[in-house]
């Protein structure tokens, strides 16, 4: 137990690849083996990062990181095995492992031919994913950074859609292109570093520890801005989101825009941020950066007005979504960045649950075209049912996550600047239109085409796919307070170093109405039982 | 006492009208014979070198220079032979199976 | 062994004498097989280089802890950095022999001669890389030169590879023309033919003197020929499209590797003094070298001619390392040193997957006779791609670290156009590199005829990937090492 | 001693005009003889520079051994159609505005290094002073001091005799 | 204190419940066990309502507060002044007299339309769906009410225009239901966003958005009356407040609202959701009182709204429609109300409203049901004698609106045009359109009563003849609701009524005392002279729908109270048509077509502008965007062709690139 739980991260993070590899010793023939292991793998997968939950708020709840783990990797260049965790990264791993196994099952009878690699692919995937998120060592993080760009490719490039071909290589350049640039900024700052304090080193933690120049961190914040805008994708970079998530398989799309997008944002949080304050709190930049969002955030959402096809229509909504994230992230206030973290976990719930739903019909008709359905909800009421809960927390609506995150966000963006509040909630109005719009035309009106009369609602299997999400968004639109607990730690420390203004900050005693609320302990996290785990 | 310089313009000169051979010749032989016109530029140099700097390096290095045409037209001309047998010409210009 | 009562100079070029003898023992034994035999002229070659391998490797400590032996009346030295090349020579050439085989015996060219080449070849480079006189590295190079072009064009009956022959031998032949000039007038400059000796009469002459000058021109333009620079790379897509497949894979590494250690000697131990000027040239060929290597491979059909401009292209990527060494930065050199080791493996490895596809009947050298490889040979399909995403630079493959070096001392010297370059080609690159995949993942098989496949190519591919992934994922030592390897340059 | 002078120009001369005989003639043949002429004039100018040994060797070598492998091959190859076929490639105005260019930067290069002198460096008193018959130094250094590249070259000339037997042989 | 009290969620889990048991087992459930479920549960929070009532009697300054626990934690943040708060969010529970009168109004009414619905949606498919869309609306409406503080109040709003959304699409095959629905909830959420952006500029004021501490902190007096920032404050929840309940410029989605069924029309689109805004005002307004200009916007607009939709009223034909315009024009009446600081008259108003305006909405749903669907009038008529009872209800509910005492519309719209008059503005227009409000309102309530159920029958025969009264589930909540309107008034008779005094707490409002001090018998004046005006009005109609088939000569005598028209009575007709009705028509058609056009043309536009931009968007992405990446990988192919150009195949231009190399490299030497 020990060893397991010194070494919990590891473990989360290998457990795919030993998966991956005793997959490779299932002949490829036999489908149903594969398909099985896939899906048990990625389930022990997710189980294997249960523990995380349980231990989260008892571990080390002093230092910023846990679960710390340290080895020396390449010595002679200072890179190390340097795993670890806090708020931010903690809930995007719970995600990365939730959907991962959701997306795969969603596969279930949608991936017939070559299931042995693409089980593989997605295991492989994992790995990237959840490495990215538990680095703490530039070195690594790259490493995993671009190793998860391979099995994305070919998920795309085999089992996708007519232009997949385009859609995938699109993808990989696109992102490639950010990624090495962002390596010229990790080597700067890892030059630099070394000229000053004549150690080599990629840990963040001490590279966060030496004020970098302020020239140097102009050039270095553009390098990774580029870098990380390309992955959200902000507004100029994102044309290959669309391309990208209409060709992908079902699967491939949730964990796309489920988690992949969430890398940028989180390497705006967990470097530009603190490695970068000045860069990052500079005025000329910030405006730069909210302007972009803003615009990705109505330009996305007028865009997905306009679609035909549900794949691209939900594509640009991320846009607009994520628009949303990078706009909490550069309000620099403690509202908005934990509204914008918990808005990437929503982002992940909702639109994950709205591509398995695309994917679910699909699988029956082989077309996304809007025009193509209609009257829906006559034929599968449950589908019907379950489409409008997502919906409803994909556009905001309260009692459900989206709006915890939006409102967040907003208020916190209100607090830097309420012009920015102001524009962004155009976002808000036209969220509700296209999503309705969409609605409306799939599942609403007589169910006249022949072809549509005779689909078969949902199976359990498919019920099962959705079912988790769905209890995830309402638990966050309901009580989302162990969230914000586990986030304030890690996004005040962030904070703090951006707009020092909150820096030494008293909590005032809440106003009247609140004072039956004692400030949040994490004794009140729900499932905060140390001792019921060991 | 001729001024080391001379020798240097004297080899620059045959060396020029090597390189000339090189490019606008057609025949491969005789290219091959412009090449060895370079070598022989290059001979001079070395000589003279070692002419005004008493030191028979200069001359060694000549040596081994020839040595090295005569390697060079041996496997060349051979060359030459396998590839008149192959296309039945030996014009430069008419080897561009590979290109682009 | 023999040491006991050898002369010291002896010593020293032990295994250079080890590789020569198994070269002439294979010429004699080639008389003595039968046709179907010939591969045992593939066994001696192998035990050659593995002695001269393991007596390489007893000399290293000695070099670490006692420093650099000069020999020869300073004409020759084994220091680190020499035998850190040497081995890298060496293990390519093994490599080489063992992807021979199985090609050419379905060439009918399975002649002891070939072998006997290869090693002299070697023997040649070696030299190459420990020379320290104008004289010996001269005559090195043309051993190194001439035993290409005759492997070059070793299917006589093909018209192709007599073709790359020739044109490999006339520009070959001319560019050494040039780089003797230059060699010459250095001569005649530094009164003596020893590196050292020039480089400090180089010291005391004027920058801008015209004499050093043309000299330096003249023996640049040589150089930079041989490791297939711009402008003057023209010989290698034809040569590696004419010529057998198994020497493309040949000369597209191991004379690079000594070429380069020909470049860095006569750079860093012979014109230090002139840095101020050789640096920008170095710079503009740089750029123009990857420039057109990058562009060009992007429209390439055949394998092989691809190939050969991803060489071009990787060459523009060391001559970056080689800028920036050039402003005394040690990391430079290294990134050379390291990028020179993992694109060995990583580029003959890949060769070794493209000779799967020789087979009776089909070239198999354009890019389309890789299609459905996936669905055919998973296995092979599989190591091909890792080599790609290591020749692309992708980590945890070795081609990552290489790269990682390269940029990393250029963003340290300062040249941060050049690294936004190099990692803009990098893009590009990738594009290409993945034309191949997706031939081999996404297009159907043309033909189900079995692939070439044989114990020894199979030793190789092993060998390369393994190398490819150790260096990838676990670079420390290799790095270690390569830091040694460099001491001579920055001591 | 204008003896040296004389000697110098009309071997320089005989050598250039000689070696421009070679580019031009139409037949091979003359080519290879006109090679000769400036091989020769070559070797008169090792000898006016006391390299006796290279003299030597640069006739029984060069004249001797590498031109009679030249005026086979040139037989080998049907001679009659070459003569037929034009002579110059297609780029010989392109190239020789470029050579041009080239020799104008090269003599002009040259030009300014003799104009500032050629600062080349102090003979050594030792080599000065000592001087036996020019073939024992040859020898000396060669056997001594370039030993290496003495063994390398052999197997370079092994090589070559391996390379060019492979490559002329009909069949092995 | 009370159980009850303490157990208060139950009250919106209630129905939440009932909702959840629908959406996800209702398909399988028989009717009738989801009519009990669906009609039960309300019916209990219902009954719970009352019991907290009582209870809140119990408590000290009638005021009880249950928060339950924190749900948006959010943590420090700077408040506008720069020092730093704590933003929190409860899900907390508000019970005070204000909270209290919309409960039993909503939960009572709701209930009453739920029992209504049994009988009016019996034979109608997706009962399932209808009732548990229902049941959501009351959970949501109910946390509107209920909640303590503003994010928790704007979840129960948006959860409420949802709600709207999925019922006036109830018909879903029907596209106009749809869209309809569609446009409701758009409209809906661009007011959403003031009121969001105003809770968040509260947010950044106050550092707390709870209503309790919002109320301290404007009373404390630490905010100047008139401050810039109180007022946007108040511009923007207003701005909300016009989205949800129907003001200009927002109202046009109600009247489209109509395509839901009729018994949604009464609870949501008469009773209870679209007064949600005015409760809103009323909740804040402690703040509107710091902020005159804003009370004066809502004042006027309040009055535009009432006589803007009054006048189209005039002229409709569908019975539906009628009502809802009528119902806007009320809302502006209980705007008007605010505007003026007479909050607790607005909210009198409310709760009278929702009495007569269900009644009029079921009554008419129990017309259409008898004429099996048909709701334009000119087709009806001569009803009365048929289905009585429903002609009955209807026709006190029709004196109710009309303002006829001793009704309860009489008094609560006699508060809200006295407190008008006597208001904090000198000049009286406010009145003035309030009272001619008031005439026209009766004017067309009569005429829809007339059309509808006088004369003799103008429905076709193949309808006639199974023309039958409703049956007792849904006629029972008519009566009861009769009642209401008959007596519900009485408790708010008078500036200090009970109802007044019960809400005194709550509004502690200048204006209010103001109208109170000044005389009586000027209040009682202008009390008659509404009166008149209402009873104008049912003349004018009575005569042109109930005496216009009788002959000329019994025109002589001169029908309406108004003397001087006794006195000329031989054009007075004419002088009538000429100077009122037609002209009053040719307004009514006026608006009406502005509206259409106008209006309605002008939400297209902006929804065709939106589009346009779509479009537009869409083709930047496409050509410019991706067109530039294209671009430059084009040229990158393209560049690659000069390349291999060069790679011409013969060695000696090979050569002579070599010759090149070095001349440039001699050249940059001599350049150097």
């Amino acid at each position: 137990m020990n060893f397991v739980h010194s070494h919990i991260l590891s473990i989360v993070l290998f457990t795919p690849l030993a998966g991956l590899i005793l997959l490779m010793f299932i002949p490829g023939e036999n489908k149903q083996a594969i398909r099985v292991w896939g899906n048990v793998a990625m389930f022990v997968g997710f189980l294997v990062s249960l523990p995380l939950v349980f231990w989260f708020t008892s571990e080390t709840p002093d230092q910023q990181f846990k679960f710390v783990e340290r080895h020396d990797w390449i010595a002679s260049i200072g890179a190390q095995y340097h795993l670890g965790i806090d708020g931010i990264s903690f809930l995007l791993i719970m995600l990365t492992t939730v959907l991962g196994f959701l997306s795969v099952l969603s596969s279930w009878s949608a991936i017939q031919e070559r299931a042995k690699e693409y089980y593989a692919m997605f295991l492989l995937l994992q790995v990237g994913m959840l490495g990215v998120f538990m680095s703490l060592d530039f070195f690594l993080f790259y490493v995993f950074w671009e190793v998860m760009l391979v099995p994305m490719y070919f998920i795309i490039g085999v089992w996708g859609g007519p232009r997949k071909l385009y859609a995938a290589i699109k993808f990989f350049l696109y992102t490639l292109a950010g990624s090495v640039l962002m390596l010229l900024g990790i080597l700067t700052l890892y030059f630099h570093y070394h000229t000053a304090t004549g150690a080599y080193t990629f840990d963040v933690i001490e590279l966060m520890k030496y004020p970098f120049p302020p020239n140097i961190q102009n050039w270095v914040f553009w390098a990774f801005m580029v870098g990380f805008a390309i992955k959200v994708p902000m507004f100029p970079f994102h044309t290959w989101l669309p391309d990208a998530h209409v060709e992908a398989p079902t699967a491939g799309s949730v964990i796309l825009a489920g988690v992949l997008l969430k890398m940028g944002t989180y390497g705006f949080v967990r470097f530009s941020l603190p490695l970068l304050p000045q860069a990052s709190s500079n005025p000329r930049i910030v405006k730069v950066m909210i302007v972009l969002s803003i615009i990705a955030i109505i330009y996305g959402a007028l865009v997905s007005l306009m679609q035909r096809d549900m794949k691209k229509l939900i594509a640009y909504s991320s846009v607009s979504h994520l628009g949303f994230c990078t706009l909490g992230i550069f309000a620099l206030t403690p509202l908005a960045l934990k509204g914008s973290v918990l808005q990437q976990i929503n982002h992940g719930i909702s639109t994950g649950a709205l591509f398995l739903i695309v994917g679910l019909i699909y699988e029956r008709r082989h077309t996304r075209e809007i025009k193509e359905f209609g009257g829906l909800s006559n034929v599968m009421p449950i589908y019907a049912t379950l489409f409008m809960i997502v919906m409803l927390s994909s556009i905001g609506l309260p009692l459900l996550n989206g709006f915890i995150g939006e409102f967040t966000i907003l208020q916190g963006a209100f607090e830097a600047n309420w012009h920015w509040a102001a524009w962004a909630v155009v976002g808000i109005v036209l969220g509700a239109a296209y999503m309705l719009w969409l609605y409306q035309r799939t599942m609403f009106g007589t169910c006249d085409n022949p072809k549509n009369q005779v689909l078969k609602d949902l199976n359990l299997r498919e019920i099962m796919t959705l079912v988790p999400l769905i209890v995830w968004a309402f638990w966050i639109g309901l009580y989302p307070k162990p969230f914000f607990n586990v986030l304030d730690k890690p996004v005040m420390a962030i904070v703090a170093r951006v707009s020092p203004t909150y820096a030494t900050h008293h909590p005032i005693p809440s106003p009247p109405g609140n004072a039956a609320l004692a400030p949040p302990t994490p004794a009140e996290k729900p499932a905060a039982q140390p001792e019921a785990m060991k | 006492m001729i001024p080391t310089s001379w020798y240097l313009f004297l080899g620059t000169a045959l060396f020029t009208v090597g390189v000339i051979g090189v490019l606008t010749r057609r025949n491969v032989i005789v290219i091959l014979m412009s090449i060895e016109l370079i070598l022989n530029a290059v001979n001079i140099n070395l000589v003279a070198f070692s002419n005004y700097l008493q030191s028979v390096d200069g001359q060694v290095f000549a040596i081994f220079v020839i040595t090295d045409a005569a390697a060079e037209a041996a496997v060349g001309l051979g060359l030459i032979i396998a590839l008149f047998r192959n296309k039945e010409t030996v014009n430069a210009d008419e080897i561009d199976l590979l290109k682009w | 062994m023999l040491s006991a009562h050898f002369p010291p100079d002896l010593q020293a070029i032990i295994p250079e004498i080890l590789v020569a003898m198994f070269g002439l023992a294979i010429l004699v034994l080639d008389f003595l097989l039968e046709k179907n035999e010939k591969y045992w002229n593939a066994v001696t070659a192998l035990i050659g280089l593995s002695f001269a391998a393991v007596k390489l490797l007893t000399f290293w400590p000695d070099v670490i802890v006692g420093g650099p032996y000069h020999g020869f009346s300073d004409g020759f030295v084994l220091d680190s950095f020499s035998i850190f090349l040497k081995l890298i020579i060496v293990a390519a050439t093994a490599l080489v022999v063992l992807i021979s085989a199985k090609y050419l015996e379905i060439e009918h060219a399975h002649h002891g001669e070939y072998y006997a080449l290869l090693l002299f070849s070697a023997v040649g480079m070696m030299f190459l890389a420990s020379g320290t006189d104008l004289i010996v590295l001269f005559i090195a190079l043309e051993v190194m030169a001439l035993c290409e072009y005759v492997l070059a064009g070793f299917l006589r009956r093909s018209r192709r590879s007599n073709e790359a022959a020739v044109k490999f031998f006339l520009l070959g032949a001319f560019s050494s023309g040039l780089l003797l000039y230059g060699m010459s007038l250095l001569y005649g400059i530094g009164g003596s033919t020893k590196l050292a000796v020039i480089a400090e009469r180089l010291a005391e002459r004027p920058l801008n003197d015209p004499l050093a000058w043309v000299a330096m021109i003249t023996l640049l333009a040589g150089l930079f020929f041989k490791i297939a620079a711009v402008p003057f790379h023209q010989w290698t897509p034809d040569t590696y499209e004419g010529a057998p497949t198994s020497i493309t894979a040949f000369i597209s590494v191991a004379p690079k590797v000594a070429s380069f250690a020909l470049l860095l000697r006569m750079l860093f131990a012979g014109m230090p003094a002139l840095q101020k000027n050789w640096q920008p040239l170095t710079i503009g060929v740089a750029i123009a070298t990857m420039t057109l290597g990058n562009l060009a491979a992007l429209t390439q059909t055949n394998i092989k001619r691809f190939f050969g401009y991803s060489t071009i292209s990787h060459v523009g990527y060391l001559l970056l390392g080689v800028v920036a060494a050039a402003d005394g930065n040690a990391d430079g050199l290294t990134a050379v040193v390291i990028y020179l080791l993992v694109y060995a493996f990583m580029n003959l490895g890949a060769f070794a997957v493209i000779l799967l596809m020789r087979r009776k009947e089909i070239i198999g050298d354009e890019i389309d006779d890789l299609s459905g490889l996936m669905s055919r040979a998973p296995v092979a399909a599989i190591f091909m791609l890792i080599f790609l995403l290591s020749l692309a630079g992708i980590p945890p493959t070795a081609g990552f670290i290489g790269k990682y070096y390269i940029f990393l001392s250029l963003v340290e010297t300062g040249h941060y156009y050049l690294a936004v370059l190099g990692v803009a080609y990098a893009v590009v690159a990738l594009y290409y590199y993945f034309r191949i995949v997706v031939a081999m993942f996404m297009k159907p098989a043309p033909d189900t005829i079995p692939l070439a496949s044989s114990a020894a190519l199979r030793v190789a591919l092993g060998v390369t990937l393994a190398m490819t992934l150790i260096i990838g994922i676990y670079p420390d030592p290799f790095i270690g090492w390569a830091k040694l390897a460099i001491q001579p340059f920055f001591s | 001693m204008n003896l040296q002078y004389i000697a110098f120009f009309t071997l320089a001369a005989a050598a250039l005009i000689s070696a421009v005989m070679v580019i031009t003639r139409r037949n091979p043949v003359h080519s290879v003889m006109w090679l000769i002429v400036t091989l020769f004039s070559v070797g008169g100018i090792f000898l006016t520079q006391r390299a006796e040994f290279l003299f030597a060797v640069q006739i029984i070598l060069y004249v001797g051994g590498i031109m009679v492998l030249f005026l086979f091959v040139v037989m080998l190859v049907n001679i009659d159609v070459a003569v037929k076929q034009a002579e110059f490639s297609r780029q010989w105005p392109l190239a020789l505005v470029t050579v041009g260019v080239l020799t104008a930067e090269l003599g002009y290069g040259f030009y300014v290094a003799v104009h500032k002198g050629l600062n080349l460096p102090e003979v050594t008193a030792a080599a000065a002073t000592a001087s036996p018959g020019n073939t024992e130094l040859v020898a000396q250094s060669l056997y001594q001091t370039y030993a290496l590249p003495v063994e390398i070259a052999s197997i370079l000339l092994l090589v070559a005799m391996v390379g060019a037997v492979l490559m002329a042989k009909k069949q092995l | 204190m009370s159980p009850m009290l303490n157990h208060i969620w139950l009250i919106p889990l209630l129905p939440a419940l009932g909702a959840l048991i629908q959406l996800l087992v209702g398909r399988k459930l028989p009717k009738n066990a989801v009519s009990a479920i669906c009609v039960g549960l309300p019916g209990l929070s219902f009954l719970w309502a009352i019991g907290c009532f009582f209870g809140l009697l119990g408590q000290p300054e009638h005021r009880f507060l249950l928060p339950l626990y924190s749900w948006l934690p959010g943590g420090v943040f700077h408040l506008s002044n720069g020092t730093l708060a704590n933003f929190n969010a409860n899900v907390g529970f508000q019970l005070d007299p204000l909270s209290a009168v919309m409960l039993l109004v909503v939960t009572g009414v709701g209930f009453l339309i739920h029992i209504y619905s049994i009988g009016y949606m019996g034979h109608e498919g997706g009962y399932y769906r209808f009732f548990g869309y229902m049941n959501l609306f009351m959970f949501s409406m109910l946390i509107l009410v209920l909640a303590d503080n503003y994010v928790m109040m704007f979840a129960g709003w948006e959860g409420v225009g949802l709600c709207s959304y999925f019922l006036i699409g109830f018909y879903f095959h029907k596209k106009s239901a749809g869209d309809a629905g569609k446009k409701a909830f758009i409209v809906n959420r661009i007011g959403d966003a003031g009121f969001l952006l105003g809770v968040m500029l509260m947010a950044v004021t106050f550092g707390t958005l709870n209503f309790q501490s919002v109320t301290e902190a404007a009373r404390s007096g630490q905010y100047a009356v008139g401050s810039g920032v109180i007022t946007a404050i108040c511009i923007l929840l207003f701005i909300g407040a016009t989205g949800k309940s129907a003001q200009i410029p927002l109202y046009v989605w109600l009247p489209d609202a109509m395509e839901g069924p009729t018994p949604v029309s009464a609870l949501i689109h008469a009773a209870t959701m679209v007064t949600a805004g005015v409760y809103m005002v009323a909740r804040s307004n402690a703040l509107f009182v710091l902020a005159p200009a804003a009370l004066a916007i809502v004042a006027v607009i309040g009055a535009a709204t009432a006589i803007w939709a009054a006048s189209i009223g005039l002229v409709q034909n569908d019975i539906k429609r009628v009502l809802a315009y009528s119902t806007v024009s009320q809302l502006g009446y209980m705007f008007l109300a605010c505007g003026v600081g007479a909050f607790a008259a607005g909210i009198f108003h409310v709760m009278t409203h929702a009495f007569f305006k269900a009644l009029l909405f079921l009554g008419s749903g129990s017309v259409i049901h008898a004429l099996s669907g048909e709701q334009d009038m000119r087709k009806m008529g001569g009803l009365s004698r048929k289905i009585q009872i429903t002609f009955y209800t209807m026709a006190i509910a029709t004196f109710a609106i009309s303002g006829i005492p001793p009704l309860a519309g009489f008094f609560s719209k006699d508060e809200i045009l006295w407190n008008a008059f006597a208001g904090p503005y000198p000049q009286k227009a406010l009145w003035v359109i309030g009272l001619v409000t008031a005439g026209m309102t009766a004017y067309y309530m009569f005429r829809l009563l007339y059309m509808t159920f006088a004369g003799e029958s103008r429905v076709p025969h193949e309808v006639e003849h199974h023309i039958h009264e409703s049956p007792w589930s849904m006629l029972g909540p008519l009566v009861v609701l009769a009642a209401l309107s008959f007596g519900g008034g009485w408790i708010g008779i008078g500036s200090n009524s009970p109802l007044a005094k019960f809400l005194d707490p709550v509004f502690e409002n200048p204006a209010a005392r103001h109208a109170a001090e000044s005389s009586a018998a000027l209040e009682y004046g202008l009390m008659a002279l509404s009166v008149a005006v209402a009873v104008a009005g049912i003349a004018v109609a009575h005569k042109y729908f109930v005496s216009r088939p009788v002959t000329p000569e019994r025109l002589a005598v001169p029908p309406g109270p108004v003397e001087t028209v006794l006195l000329n009575k031989y054009y007075v007709d004419e002088v009538y048509d000429a100077l009122f009705v037609n002209r009053t028509k040719d307004l009514g058609n006026g608006m009406a077509a502005f509206d259409q056009i106008v209006v309605d043309g002008g939400v297209n536009g902006v929804g065709f502008f939106t589009r346009l931009t779509g479009e537009a968007s869409r083709f930047w992405d496409k050509w410019v965007i991706d067109g530039l990446v294209n671009v430059t990988a084009f040229f990158v192919k393209v560049l690659s062709y000069p390349v291999r150009v060069i790679q011409t195949g013969l060695v000696q231009n090979y050569a002579w690139l070599i010759v090149v190399g070095v001349l440039v490299f001699m050249g940059y030497y001599l350049l150097h």
